[in-house]
């Protein structure tokens, strides 16, 4: 297997289906010359010539309108806005109309509108966490890949499919490196994965937390807990499937990302773990989550924020009291 | 000068709107029209002249007040009452109402609830077309309440600077909901703010259905020969209240007694033909017969018409594509 | 006390405000004349005129602009978009922009934005769920007022706070009747009220749903079941404690409300209770919601789209069967 | 001609802008400045010039590329210095950041990480100006991209409308990061855009520092005398990538050469000053010493002051005004 970065694995996924399909185009601000804010589609305009990689203005409403009216027409956009915080300046064509289209319309509409989120640096308005606002919205699907390899699988599948994607890629992630697949492989949306198998605790999360959920894990054999975590891949759909199975066999759950608590996906999560699996939990289900903050521009405020290594220690620790 | 086949299609068509439209207030008057609906009587020429001057292959997005648009672009008017009265054989299945009527086949691509919404949609559209190497143009209706939505500013600078294939239609009956455009509109001038974006764009008379038809046929043309995309500023009225039932004061009867005496599109266009020798009376007769006939027909398919299927409520909200495993 | 409408109570409010207060205004399209979509502001421009009830073009993103500029010089401005669906054009002035000003610069922004929401007639784009996306944005508080009472409390409230409200009424309650208080009363956010006593069963609503809940409750008791619904009146703040202390006393819960389901705020509710109460609760917190759905324009579908009495029966049943 | 003092006056802040950009984008370099910084060296004759002709009770409102402007209002260089820092004893208390600098005690409502907001909330202190009934204006300042979001023309048509006194100026750098202006701009023309929607609008010289202050000096005159709204297009360049560190192709290097060498505000300024005999050597070579030590120190503040006490993180999300038992 090919070892490339998130990014890349982007790129890699998107110049396979480029190349069997032409009617498949990327529109965003500077993305031509620059490749994009995270050198998403670095190279391709010189493969694809500057109609298919589209440089546009800045005019986030106009570009998903686009993608909308070409996509009913039956082209396949892909709407990169590079910051999913700019996307608060397309939600009525986000919401109003890309989603609900099919369901009063009867018509197909694969559109993709791609763009990095996740907590970083940049301050207050460019770390907004989206997961629990697309994800609640009938009629779009929402992709959270943590490993390069399920970048380039969900959006191989999101480039066959003929529904609106929101594909949101975790700033932090934009240069770690992973394996990736070959020509074929496609991840399913609605698929979960165990990121790392364990027995006492199960954390269910996804995109960057599955990393903090991952450390905690290892650090946490040392006290001799078996730490099981999966990585949701796509918060809308869901894998309940998994999700209640896993929950079930190892009965005490932890649900974890780090949007701000209050209102996050995690609150879906847990509560419907919590109504179905009632009787055969060990301990409630425990939310991890950030404070009810905007994230400041100060990397100390960010970090005291949204959880760290240790909350989920101390989460994992908690459930585990019970 | 239109000649006499077309000449009279036009005449019909408005005619048909009229009725349907007239026949719809009343209906939704007595409650058969959930939501209520937005009745386009006055407006007619504009839908007939826009319509007429397109092709099959040229594709459209339209508004929330866009019985005209859909009747003149062909639509079945059994599957357009039958919408309104949201029945499961409506063209949008029940689920979109007067607001959403819409015909895939005919690449009518719908109306829209959101003001500015339709020529945002139009402009992709168009772009699509580009994309897809297709020898057409779309076409966007907007009100001329949307004239000032951000969007509509950001959707013509995109057309411009990729030279889009897109033709925007300002249905402009100069009122939205209850405020005056003038109130409103820096500028005043819809078609001066559209070329300073780069768009030719011109004025013409909404009431005067051949001048609408030879002023697309115009933009059309241009379009097609790479002259970038064209924007038509229509000025045309509406009689009836912005939704059915309202009455209001910001307008005065004088006026609206004016456009319906003086400037109607379809007396106007009638006395026209008569002058000409276009048409008899006799066939003048024959048309609002045939009108009645139809729209009566299609009040009948829609009543008889079963409302949807609770048990579909939560069909096609997505395809389910994105779960197959490939 | 005085008797009058849902929207009159608004009115009533606001009036009461304006006469104390220059600085506070109203902007939205067709506010003058018509009053708004709602008769909300219906006579007031004849007694405040039009520069403090201001006619705007469509242009909501401007609108709230207008309201976040003007509240930071000191005005207190009232954004009436009507439906609350228009907010999607403005969802950057209302989250990048108003919800984070105080925490980035430590100014006030006594800001209103008022609409209407919640499930009615006039199809797919008129119907959106908005207190989960507004409630979990750090830097909004965001009321659902049900009775006349609170709706005008509510509000007098706001216009004495100095932080951004998101006001959501709810277009059935429209020409609801029911009493306010006078001049004086002044309803805190955050604070739960009990619609209807009861001991068996809790539900813990808001809005229109805590009619639907409180119907429920009337009918539960020919079946000698006693069923409390409690009135959140805001989603943000959530009234923890109240709901924590009527939980733990009552035992069996259901958290209810229209939203679609999957991502609504109910989720957010219901595993705080579970987490919190997890080994005192009865039974597994139920959740009662929406299909996960837009809202068709035929109105048997929008009632199959929302739950309705016997829904909120059932839950009450399924919910004394553990 | 601008007096003696007030052109000293312009030559210190221009070059105090510069220092402290220059010293910033080493220190950013160096990972002082976390997210990094936009500078806006070339730029400064905008914001000296602009500022100059305000008073103290203007309200201003501005983007994500705006030290020039911080400095220019006459912002503490140390605590936007610690700002960058993203110390606590910042102007924004190392929440904002090198994007949001902001000073309320002189009315200079922030910065912006979104690009066409600072405008549109320029037009809301406007308003606020308008309905306190005070006698001021509110400026906001504007990139050449924002000229294609749609709120900047949203919040134009309701500024005209309204006649509200706002004043936009264009900090027209030609660039968007990489998108030089003319490829996404429709009409290419800024002015005739703003004209059209019945704005007042002029292009000027953005690299002369005098003629930017009598423009906007006369602009302010213009707007306090009710003749509404008006929009300043000052063409500028920047001469560093948009953020720090960015080196492109999208611009050659003898256009960059040729700003610099001889379209330089700074020295350009001090030409003209030199040939007018207003300024001598020594007088400059005590300016750009006092621009050293100023920034010298605001370096050493910065460094020397904490970052925010991470117990602080949740405070000031609202301010509680709502719980409140009235
Ligand atoms: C974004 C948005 N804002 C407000 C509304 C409410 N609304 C519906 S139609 C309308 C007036 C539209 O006027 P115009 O564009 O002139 O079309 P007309 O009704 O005259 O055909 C308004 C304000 C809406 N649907 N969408
Ligand atoms: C709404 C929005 N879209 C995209 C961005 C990303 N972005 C930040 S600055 C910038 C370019 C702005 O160009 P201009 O307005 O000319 O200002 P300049 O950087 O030249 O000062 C872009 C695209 C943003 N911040 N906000
Ligand atoms: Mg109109
Ligand atoms: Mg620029």
């Amino acid at each position: 297997m090919t070892v490339v970065t998130y990014s890349e694995a982007w790129r890699s996924g998107l110049r396979e289906e480029m190349n069997k399909d032409a009617s498949i185009f990327v529109m965003g601000t500077d993305l031509q010359e620059r490749g994009g804010h995270f050198s998403q589609v670095k190279g391709l305009a010189e493969e694809f010539g500057p109609e298919r990689i589209r440089d546009t203005p800045i005019s986030e409403s106009a570009m998903v309108a686009a993608g909308v009216g070409s996509a009913m027409l039956g082209a396949r956009p892909i709407i990169d806005l590079n910051f999913m915080d700019f996307a608060y300046g397309a939600m009525d064509e986000i919401i109003n109309q890309a989603a609900k289209i099919r369901y009063m319309f009867g018509a197909d509409l694969p559109l993709i509108i791609r763009a990095t989120a996740g907590i970083a640096l940049f301050g207050p308005q460019h770390n907004n966490s989206f997961e629990s606002l697309f994800a609640a919205i009938p009629g779009l699907s929402v992709a959270v890949p943590y490993r390069p390899y399920d970048v380039k699988g969900l959006l191989k599948t999101s480039l066959r499919g003929s529904d609106p994607v929101i594909f949101i890629m975790h700033k932090k992630l934009t240069g770690a490196k992973g394996e990736i697949a070959g020509e074929d492989v496609f991840i399913p949306f609605g698929k979960a994965r165990i990121a790392a198998e364990g027995s006492d605790v199960l954390i269910v999360t996804y995109g960057y937390s599955v990393e903090v959920a991952s450390k905690a894990a290892e650090l946490m054999k040392t006290e001799g807990v078996s730490v099981e975590v999966m990585d949701l891949r796509t918060v809308y759909p869901i894998d309940y499937e998994m999700v209640l199975q896993r929950a079930q066999d190892i009965g005490r759950v932890i649900v974890a990302d780090e949007a701000p608590l209050f209102g996050s996906i995690t609150g879906e999560i847990a509560s419907t773990i919590s109504e179905k699996l009632h009787s055969s939990l060990k301990a409630p289900v425990l939310r991890i989550g950030a404070k009810r903050v905007p994230i400041g521009a100060n990397p100390q405020l960010v970090s005291a924020s949204i959880p760290n290594v240790e909350d989920y220690q101390a989460a994992i620790r908690k459930v585990l009291t019970f | 000068m239109t000649e006499p086949g077309q000449a009279k299609d036009f005449l019909s068509q408005m005619i048909l709107i009229r009725e349907f439209e007239t026949i719809a207030e009343g209906l939704t008057l007595r409650g058969k029209v959930p939501g209520g609906m937005h009745n386009s009587s006055g407006q007619e020429a504009v839908a007939v002249g826009v319509m007429a001057a397109l092709k099959d292959e040229d594709a459209i997005a339209s508004t929330h007040r866009s019985h005209h648009h859909s009747i003149a672009r062909g639509m079945s008017t059994q599957s357009m009452m039958a919408e309104l009265f949201t029945k499961s054989t409506g063209c949008s299945r029940g689920r979109g109402g007067s607001m959403h009527l819409v015909d895939l086949s005919r690449n009518y691509f719908g109306g829209n609830g959101i003001v500015g919404a339709g020529v945002s949609i139009a402009m992709g559209l168009a772009l699509g077309i580009h994309i897809l190497k297709k020898n057409s143009i779309a076409v966007g209706f907007m009100g001329d309440g949307a004239i000032n939505t951000g969007r509509t500013w950001e959707s013509i600078n995109m057309a411009v600077i990729w030279n889009l294939p897109l033709l925007i239609v300002i249905d402009n009956n100069q009122y939205a909901v209850e405020t005056f455009m003038d109130r409103v509109t820096g500028g005043k001038d819809f078609v001066a703010r559209a070329k300073s974006f780069g768009m030719s764009a011109e004025v013409i008379d909404g009431q005067n259905v051949e001048e609408v038809y030879e002023a697309t046929a115009r933009a059309r043309e241009r379009i097609l020969a790479g002259e970038g995309p064209q924007l038509i500023n229509a000025v045309t009225y509406r009689y009836f209240g912005h939704n059915v039932g309202e009455v209001g004061k910001y307008r005065t009867q004088e006026e609206i007694s004016d456009w319906k005496s003086n400037k109607d599109p379809i007396d106007n266009w009638i006395s026209n033909l008569l002058a000409k020798k276009m048409i008899t009376e006799d066939e003048i007769s024959e048309i609002r017969e045939n009108a009645k006939l139809e729209i009566g027909k299609a009040v009948e398919f829609a009543e008889a018409s079963p409302f949807p299927d609770t048990n579909t409520v939560a069909d096609d909200v997505d395809s389910g594509s994105l779960l197959r495993q490939l």
